[in-house]
């Protein structure tokens, strides 16, 4: 059976998937946080390699996916929003849509069931209200990441934050904090105005009603919280390993593209 | 004289680059992107310098000072190169009506520059003959008369109907490069059709007629091009502020082959020859009510601008429409909504996006175009 | 404390709507059509009722509306970048339509796209001719780029009034054109326009009776709407201008939301739209420190009367071309300048404002020019703040607050040197 | 004796001027501002009156030693570092606890970092930034991510919370707590004993204060007693170089263009619009996303013989676009150079704005100190406006709060008469 990697280069994280067949072996995540990116892309991907237990040479393809171009021993490189939605029909069958919310992008994708993107939309220019963003309040309200999303869902009174750009949204936060205003509070704030963008987002992107949530910002359950407050009309899903659909796409994809090679070798 | 394509390209980039960046020819007139009857100028021994804005590699100082950062860029990189000299030969400016940053613009220019010849164009959204006929031959005669008085000559009906040859000639040279593009777009890639276009708005006309034609026939025979596996799309929204070269890379690197497109309409907003006979002054008259390319600067009576895009969908073979805006521009992106509607009505593929003309990062953009393009490649076959 | 005109502009407000919910059941039929240069009195005359998008959208933002209209309508794929007027009123239309007051909005048999000072107008009614699929009157009005109305632009307008607009009016309508009560109409407005000038002029006072702007946009709201050309309007008007002889003869500053004002420590004048969304607290920022506008130029969009334009009942279609082509923001931006710079050594101002706003291009091209451009004709410095009409997202009031307290205490310390 | 206080609580950092009757520099103080304003306001304001004592200090004595002052101060600073860095240990020990991260861990890596500080402050070791929180966070990162048994992620947060509870203690009687033992470790300290003493005991009275900057309506003052950044700027600018006639400032996230008159009298002002992009935080992301400090990012630009062109100064997507490029191959002092004509090409259309560049010209916040930043205003000076003369002091950053003093010294004076 085909056994593949996919690589998500991300501008926070690297994503690796190692999968064989119809499987995902082993799935691993390294931030970036001020590293060198090749450095950290390498540990990554040794990192799965060992924890799948394969050695690179059983890898039928190394696909890439996000800014992959550094990654010299790709073999193909398929576009984040491809990858994506083959990810999340993977994890998550029944879902037609994917929001795909990552460190400084947002991606709505509408797809079929064999994961063909029909349409999508994506955040461009002003960065703000990305992860990146919500990464920087959260380190300056000294909370973990991880701890985000449950402290935003015991927030009761949700300070909205006004300014568009992410910089001066950061001043807006830190006028909340000097005004007594609670981190719970204002990070549903936060999740609050993020989800409405992404909502647009969506709702400009077509119609499914069942849509996947990839990309880092899965994890965050305040987040999603605010997305399904939103819209009581759409259902969201969420996969344990959402974060990584783009590189498990990828690695889909590589092993999809490893067949149609072998069998045009082959004739 | 034979040179291969890529001489060609370079020696336009050589050309277009003299006007924006060197000394312009003398007696050269300005005027901002379309609607401009450039035929009257010619017709005075003057030259048409048609300004698109200043490209991706104009540092922007003075122009920044006077423009708000939600406005587009195009006024700004033109007041640049004026308040910096580059356009000190120009012996006048035409701002035709496209919207209100360039109405404004032409206020500004006034304000700035009092001494030089700056006129307003206004161009008639009423099409009967009678009404907005009389009042864009007035306009006309106006331009005549100030054309006349720059170059020092009169312009008479045999110099104007010369003039309207030369540009039939022109146009018809451009549509020759579409229609070959159209046939085969990676003989003639846009990036490169670009460059000979941009070239047209600081060479004379008849130059620039054989320019276009060389360049079709080095590509023609250029067989080291070879056909490519790309998706067919139409390019919408680029009519005013250009987009930088590296935009057009961008989008065919992520395969997508642009069949047919809105860019340099200022060179072929009228379609098809004017008439030779007659008064050549009503002819250009008419060209304008009858058979002038409906953009969206223009009150599209009918939703002319959803027909004109699904007919060159159609004719051209396109596979998927690309909207590629400059940010801030109001006209085409208020008329956006509508021509999505009208594609998704026809179940034809989109997508859509911004740019402005000094954008230096592509990312985005190649992972948009790169997934619209995947999705109609891999796909469509089932 | 409600004074008598306020209560009666809010009367007349509720009166148009009711009429306008009505509309359906009474056969009326409804016209809608844009503010600059609009023909009210045209309309009127063949007893249409007209509805101003402008204005719902403006009422939209007062009442904090706006911001989920435009939300609205981005979803539906409609630009960030673009003007909010049209996306808050596309907005509105998908959310039911309803008008200011609370009570729904008739459907248009008209879309009346009088085109003066803004290119934005025209594509706005093409997306709402595809909303509701009706018939579009254009009436294209050239621009002042000489600074002057020039004969052949006059004729234009004539032209496309008798060819396009009036044979539109009547088919609507099914009534015939009369000219007669058209002039009677034009009568009646020429009639509140001397009162609304007397008004505007109260300003030369010192202390000035009125706010010229942020109270300004309310006294303005009859003439430069649906109520042009109306017995309702003159009345308005005249009652208006009681107050203000009023308070003049009592040397009383302009009454703002928290009662009148004491001190007049600083004369402005303002160029631009105010914005809507944060009204009162825009509003604030300049009467709490005692800053009053003497003049604005966003009172000047639907008409220069204090320039001397009144619309003459004896060139009846003359005098609408005229007006349409009159518009502050069809003018040319040297004779924006001129004007600007005329209000401040006329009104005796210590500073101009010039607001700049994200959605209107017409507006805010050129305005940093301008504002180079007075300084050094006037001598007076000049201010420069931005926002937005109807986008919550666009107003920060911090920054906003700081730019003016910046600049007033700029113009104190000017004053302390001097 | 009287003194006058100056407050600028800046978007990114807040500084703090001491003047005496005679409106002559005796204390200053800089700190990152924080989200507790009041603490910010403490903590720079405690920072300004222990250089006041040093100045005391130096005024006291009647020969001057410049160098055993020097190296006086080096040792307090240390020892107020190594005293942050006991509550940080303390912080982090707590958390850890709740967390279930082995305090042998952060003890380990406490120890290293306090072995690291002794170094910092070595005599003629320069240092990555003024600021505890830098130096402690590049020392913590680095230890942190050589740890195998606790992930990274996991010792970040333990940090991130840290130092926040940390930053927001003030550091009350900090020259009474230290000076003592720096003395002691200070070779030839025995001839400053006598004028340190008088310094400790000297009553400085504070006579008026003012604030200013981005937060100043959150200061606790008074309203009387806050003044806009622009006045403050123009003020600052024209007594530190009094033939000032426009002054460019750019902060951590705005930039400002101010005309003077001849007496400091602000006559014009542009300020930057809503977008955040090409101020003093842009830079700051880029040093972040470099991991350098701040006083790197000038002399590595300087560096560059093939300037990049850039265009976009958007801060947020600035770590975006500088990975992209060092992708492509493009050389990090290029890009740096190219991304610091590009701040000052920002910088140079809010001063056409304003109204040009007339002679002398004062460059001052937080930006000026970047020589890189200084180089390509120079440029750009030379090549649009010929020539002019340009004042550089180290003290720029200071300029707000030595204007906000100048308003307190001056408002007691004609409060006085
Ligand atoms: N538990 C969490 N709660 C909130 N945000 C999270 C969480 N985990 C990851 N993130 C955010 O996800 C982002 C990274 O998402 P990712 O999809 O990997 O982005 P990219 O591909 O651009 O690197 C980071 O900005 C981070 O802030
Ligand atoms: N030593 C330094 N070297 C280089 N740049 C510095 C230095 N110190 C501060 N800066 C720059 O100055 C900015 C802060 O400027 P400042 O005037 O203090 O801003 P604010 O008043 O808005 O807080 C920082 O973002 C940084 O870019
Ligand atoms: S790019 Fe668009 S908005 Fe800008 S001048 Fe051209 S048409 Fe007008
Ligand atoms: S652009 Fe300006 S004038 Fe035009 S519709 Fe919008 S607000 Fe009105
Ligand atoms: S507003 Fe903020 S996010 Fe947007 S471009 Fe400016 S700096 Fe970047």
């Amino acid at each position: 059976m085909t056994i593949a990697a996919g690589i998500d280069v991300g501008s926070s994280a690297v994503k690796v998937a190692m999968i064989i067949g119809d499987e995902v072996l082993a799935l691993h995540s390294e931030r970036i946080r001020r590293r060198e990116l090749r450095k950290v892309i390498n540990d990554a991907y040794s990192i799965a390699l060992g924890m799948a237990n394969v050695k690179e040479s059983d890898l039928a393809y190394v696909a890439t996916t996000g800014e992959g171009e550094l990654v010299e021993f790709r073999r193909g490189h398929f576009y984040g929003m491809t990858t994506h939605a083959r990810g999340a029909i993977h994890l998550l069958p029944e879902t037609r849509a994917v929001l795909d919310i990552g460190a400084l992008h947002a991606r709505a994708i509408q797809m079929d069931d064999r994961s063909r993107v029909l349409n999508y939309r994506m955040t461009s220019q002003c960065a703000s209200g990305s992860g990146q963003f919500l990464e920087n309040v959260a380190r300056y309200l000294g909370i973990a990441l991880e701890e985000v999303g449950p402290l935003s869902l015991q927030g009761d009174a949700p300070e909205t934050v006004s300014s568009i750009c992410a910089v001066l949204a950061e001043t807006d936060v830190i006028n909340m904090v000097s005004r007594g205003i609670k981190p719970a509070d204002i990070l549903k704030g936060i999740h609050i105005s993020m989800a409405g963008r992404y909502v647009k987002l969506l709702r400009a992107s077509g119609n499914a009603t069942d849509v996947a949530i990839t990309g880092g910002l899965a994890s965050d359950v305040g987040l999603v919280e605010a997305l399904r407050e939103n819209c009581a009309d759409l259902r969201f899903h969420t996969h344990p390993d959402s974060t990584y659909a783009g590189a498990i796409g990828a690695a889909f994809w590589g092993a999809y593209r490893h067949r149609v090679l072998e069998s045009r070798k082959a004739s | 004289m034979a040179c291969t394509e890529s001489e060609c390209v370079a020696d336009c980039v050589r050309r277009a680059e003299t006007l924006a960046f060197a000394d312009p020819p003398p007696h050269s007139i300005g005027y901002m992107p379309i609607y401009v009857p450039r035929e009257l100028i010619h017709a005075a021994g003057l030259l048409p310098a048609g300004l698109y804005g200043g490209g991706d590699r104009l540092e922007i100082i003075r122009g920044d000072a006077y423009f708000q950062s939600y406005i587009c860029r195009i006024p700004r990189s033109t007041i640049e190169l004026a308040l910096s000299g580059h356009l000190d030969r120009l012996d006048g400016m035409l701002f035709p009506s496209i919207c209100d940053v360039i109405r404004n613009l032409s206020g500004m220019w006034q304000m700035l520059f009092p001494d030089r010849y700056v006129r307003y164009i206004d161009v008639p959204q009423n099409f009967d003959p009678a009404v907005g006929g009389r009042f864009w031959r007035h306009e006309l005669e106006t331009l005549r008369r100030d054309m006349e008085r720059i170059a020092g000559r009169p312009i008479d009906d045999e110099a104007l109907r010369n003039s309207i040859a030369v540009y039939n000639e022109n146009r018809a040279a451009i549509r020759e490069l579409y229609a070959q593009r159209s046939r085969a777009p990676w003989r003639f890639p846009l990036s490169e059709a670009y460059l000979v276009l941009r070239a047209g708005n600081s060479v004379p006309p008849e130059e620039h007629t054989a320019l276009i034609r060389d360049y079709i026939r080095g590509a023609e025979n250029d067989l080291s091009r070879r056909e490519m596996d790309q998706s067919r799309v139409v390019l919408a929204g680029m009519f005013c502020e250009q987009p930088p070269h590296g935009l057009l890379v961008t989008l065919e690197r992520a395969g997508c082959a642009v069949v047919d497109d809105d860019l340099f309409l200022g060179m072929r907003w009228i379609q098809g020859d004017i008439p030779l006979d007659g008064d050549p002054l009503q002819n250009l008259v008419d060209a304008y009510l009858t058979a002038s390319a409906t953009t969206a600067s223009r009150y599209s009576p009918e939703g002319h601008r959803a027909k004109w895009l699904l007919e060159s969908y159609r004719r051209n073979e396109a596979e998927g429409v690309i909207f590629c805006a400059p940010s801030f521009c109001d006209p085409a992106l208020l008329e956006q909504p509508m021509l999505v509607a009208a594609l998704d009505r026809a179940g034809i593929p989109h997508t859509e996006f911004k740019y402005s003309e000094d954008t230096g990062q592509f990312a985005v953009i190649r992972e948009q175009a790169g997934t619209f393009s995947d999705s109609i490649r891999l796909w469509s076959a089932s | 404390m409600k004074e008598n005109s306020m209560l009666l502009q809010k009367q007349l407000l509720a009166d148009h709507f009711d009429a306008l919910a009505r509309a359906r059941d009474e056969g009326k039929k409804v016209v809608y059509t844009f503010v600059p240069g609009n023909l009210n009195e045209l309309v009127r005359s063949f007893d249409l009722l007209p509805v101003l998008p402008e204005i719902n959208a403006l009422q939209s933002g007062m009442r904090k509306l706006s911001g989920g209209y435009i939300t609205e309508a981005e979803k539906s794929g409609h630009s960030e970048d673009v003007c909010t007027y049209v996306k808050c009123d596309i907005g509105m239309l998908r959310k039911g339509n309803i008008g200011p007051t609370g009570k729904p909005l008739p459907k248009p048999d008209l879309l009346l796209l009088s085109y003066t000072g803004c290119f934005t107008f025209m594509k706005w009614f093409e997306l709402l001719r595809e909303e509701y699929d009706c018939p579009v009157a254009m009436l294209h009005v050239p621009y002042q780029s000489e600074g002057r109305i020039e004969p052949h632009q006059r004729e234009y307008i004539v032209q496309q009034l008798r060819s396009e607009i009036i044979p539109k009016l009547e088919q609507v309508s099914g009534r015939e054109f009369d000219i007669e009560k058209l002039r009677s109409m034009l009568r009646l407005s020429s009639k509140a326009e001397d009162d609304l000038v007397w008004v505007l002029e109260s300003a030369k006072n010192t202390p000035s009776p009125i706010d010229a702007f942020f109270a300004g946009v309310y006294y303005l709201g009859p003439i430069f709407s649906a109520f042009r050309g109306t017995e309702d309007a003159v009345q308005y008007y005249r009652t208006l201008r009681g107050e203000i002889e009023e308070r003049i003869a009592n040397k009383e500053g302009p009454i703002t939301p928290d009662g009148p004002m004491k001190g007049e420590r600083y004369r402005l004048v303002v160029e631009g739209p105010p914005n809507w969304t944060s009204f009162r607290d825009f509003w604030k920022m300049f009467y709490e420190e005692d800053a009053v506008v003497v003049a604005s130029t966003y009172t000047k969009v639907g008409g220069l009367y204090d320039q001397g334009f009144r619309h003459d009942p004896d060139h009846p279609l003359e005098t609408l071309a005229d007006y349409a082509l009159g518009c502050y923001t069809n003018l040319s931006l040297p004779a924006r300048v001129d004007l600007l710079a005329r209000y401040i050594r006329d009104y005796r101002a210590d500073g101009f404002l010039v607001n700049s706003v994200k959605s209107c291009n017409s507006f805010s091209v050129g305005q940093l020019l301008m504002l180079r451009q007075l300084e050094e004709r006037t001598g007076v410095p000049g201010a420069f703040i931005e926002s937005d009409l109807v986008d919550p997202r666009y107003f920060s009031a911090a920054n906003i607050k700081n730019r003016i307290e910046s600049y007033l205490q700029m113009l104190d310390q000017k004053r302390g040197a001097a | 004796m009287k003194v006058f206080v100056g407050i600028d609580l800046g978007s990114t950092t807040t500084k703090a001027v001491i003047l005496d009757e005679e409106e002559r520099v005796i204390g200053r103080g800089i700190t990152n501002s924080r989200s507790n304003y009041d603490v910010a306001c403490a903590v720079v304001r405690e920072e300004a009156f222990v250089r006041a004592r040093f100045t005391m200090i130096e005024r006291g004595l009647r020969t001057p030693r410049p160098h055993v002052i020097q190296d006086l101060e080096r040792n307090f600073r240390l020892h107020q570092h190594l005293e942050q860095l006991d509550r940080l240990r303390e912080a982090m020990l707590m958390l850890a606890a709740r967390r279930g991260t082995p305090a042998s861990i952060i003890n380990g890596i406490c120890d290293e970092m306090a072995i690291r500080a002794r170094k910092h402050f070595a005599p003629g070791a320069t240092r990555k930034s003024d600021f505890f929180r830098d130096l402690a966070a590049a020392d913590y990162m680095s230890l942190a991510e050589a740890i195998r048994e606790v992930s990274f992620e996991s010792l970040c947060a333990i940090y991130d919370a840290a130092i926040l509870a940390v930053e927001n203690l003030t550091l009350d009687r900090a020259f009474e707590r230290h000076i003592g033992s720096a003395l002691q470790e200070t070779e030839d300290g025995e001839s400053l004993k006598e004028a340190v003493g008088a310094a400790c005991n000297a009553e400085l009275v504070e006579s008026g204060s003012v604030g200013t900057g981005y937060g100043r309506q959150r200061l606790p003052f008074p309203k009387e007693q806050i003044r806009s950044e622009i006045l403050c700027h123009g003020l600052g600018a024209h007594a530190m170089f009094p033939g000032t006639r426009t002054v460019l400032d750019i902060g951590g996230q705005d930039t400002k263009a101010i005309q003077l008159d001849p007496n400091g009298i602000v006559t014009s002002f542009q300020m930057n619009d809503r977008c955040a992009a090409g101020c003093g935080r842009y830079l700051g992301y880029i040093a972040d996303e470099m991991n350098l400090g701040l006083h790197e990012l000038g002399p590595l630009a300087n560096e560059s013989r093939h300037r990049v062109k850039i265009n976009s100064t958007c801060t947020v997507f600035a770590g975006a676009e500088l990975r992209d490029r060092l992708a492509l191959g493009q050389k990090r002092e290029d890009i740096l150079a190219g991304l610091h004509r590009a701040i000052i090409l920002r910088a140079m259309s809010l001063l056409a704005r304003s109204g040009g560049i007339s002679d002398e010209f004062t460059f001052t916040g937080g930006v000026a100190r970047n020589s890189a930043a200084v180089g390509a205003l120079r440029d750009l000076i030379a090549e649009n406006y010929g020539a002019r003369t340009i004042n550089i002091s180290h003290e720029s950053i200071y300029t707000g709060a030595l204007g906000a003093a100048l308003f307190a010294t001056r408002s007691a004076v004609r409060g006085n008469a």
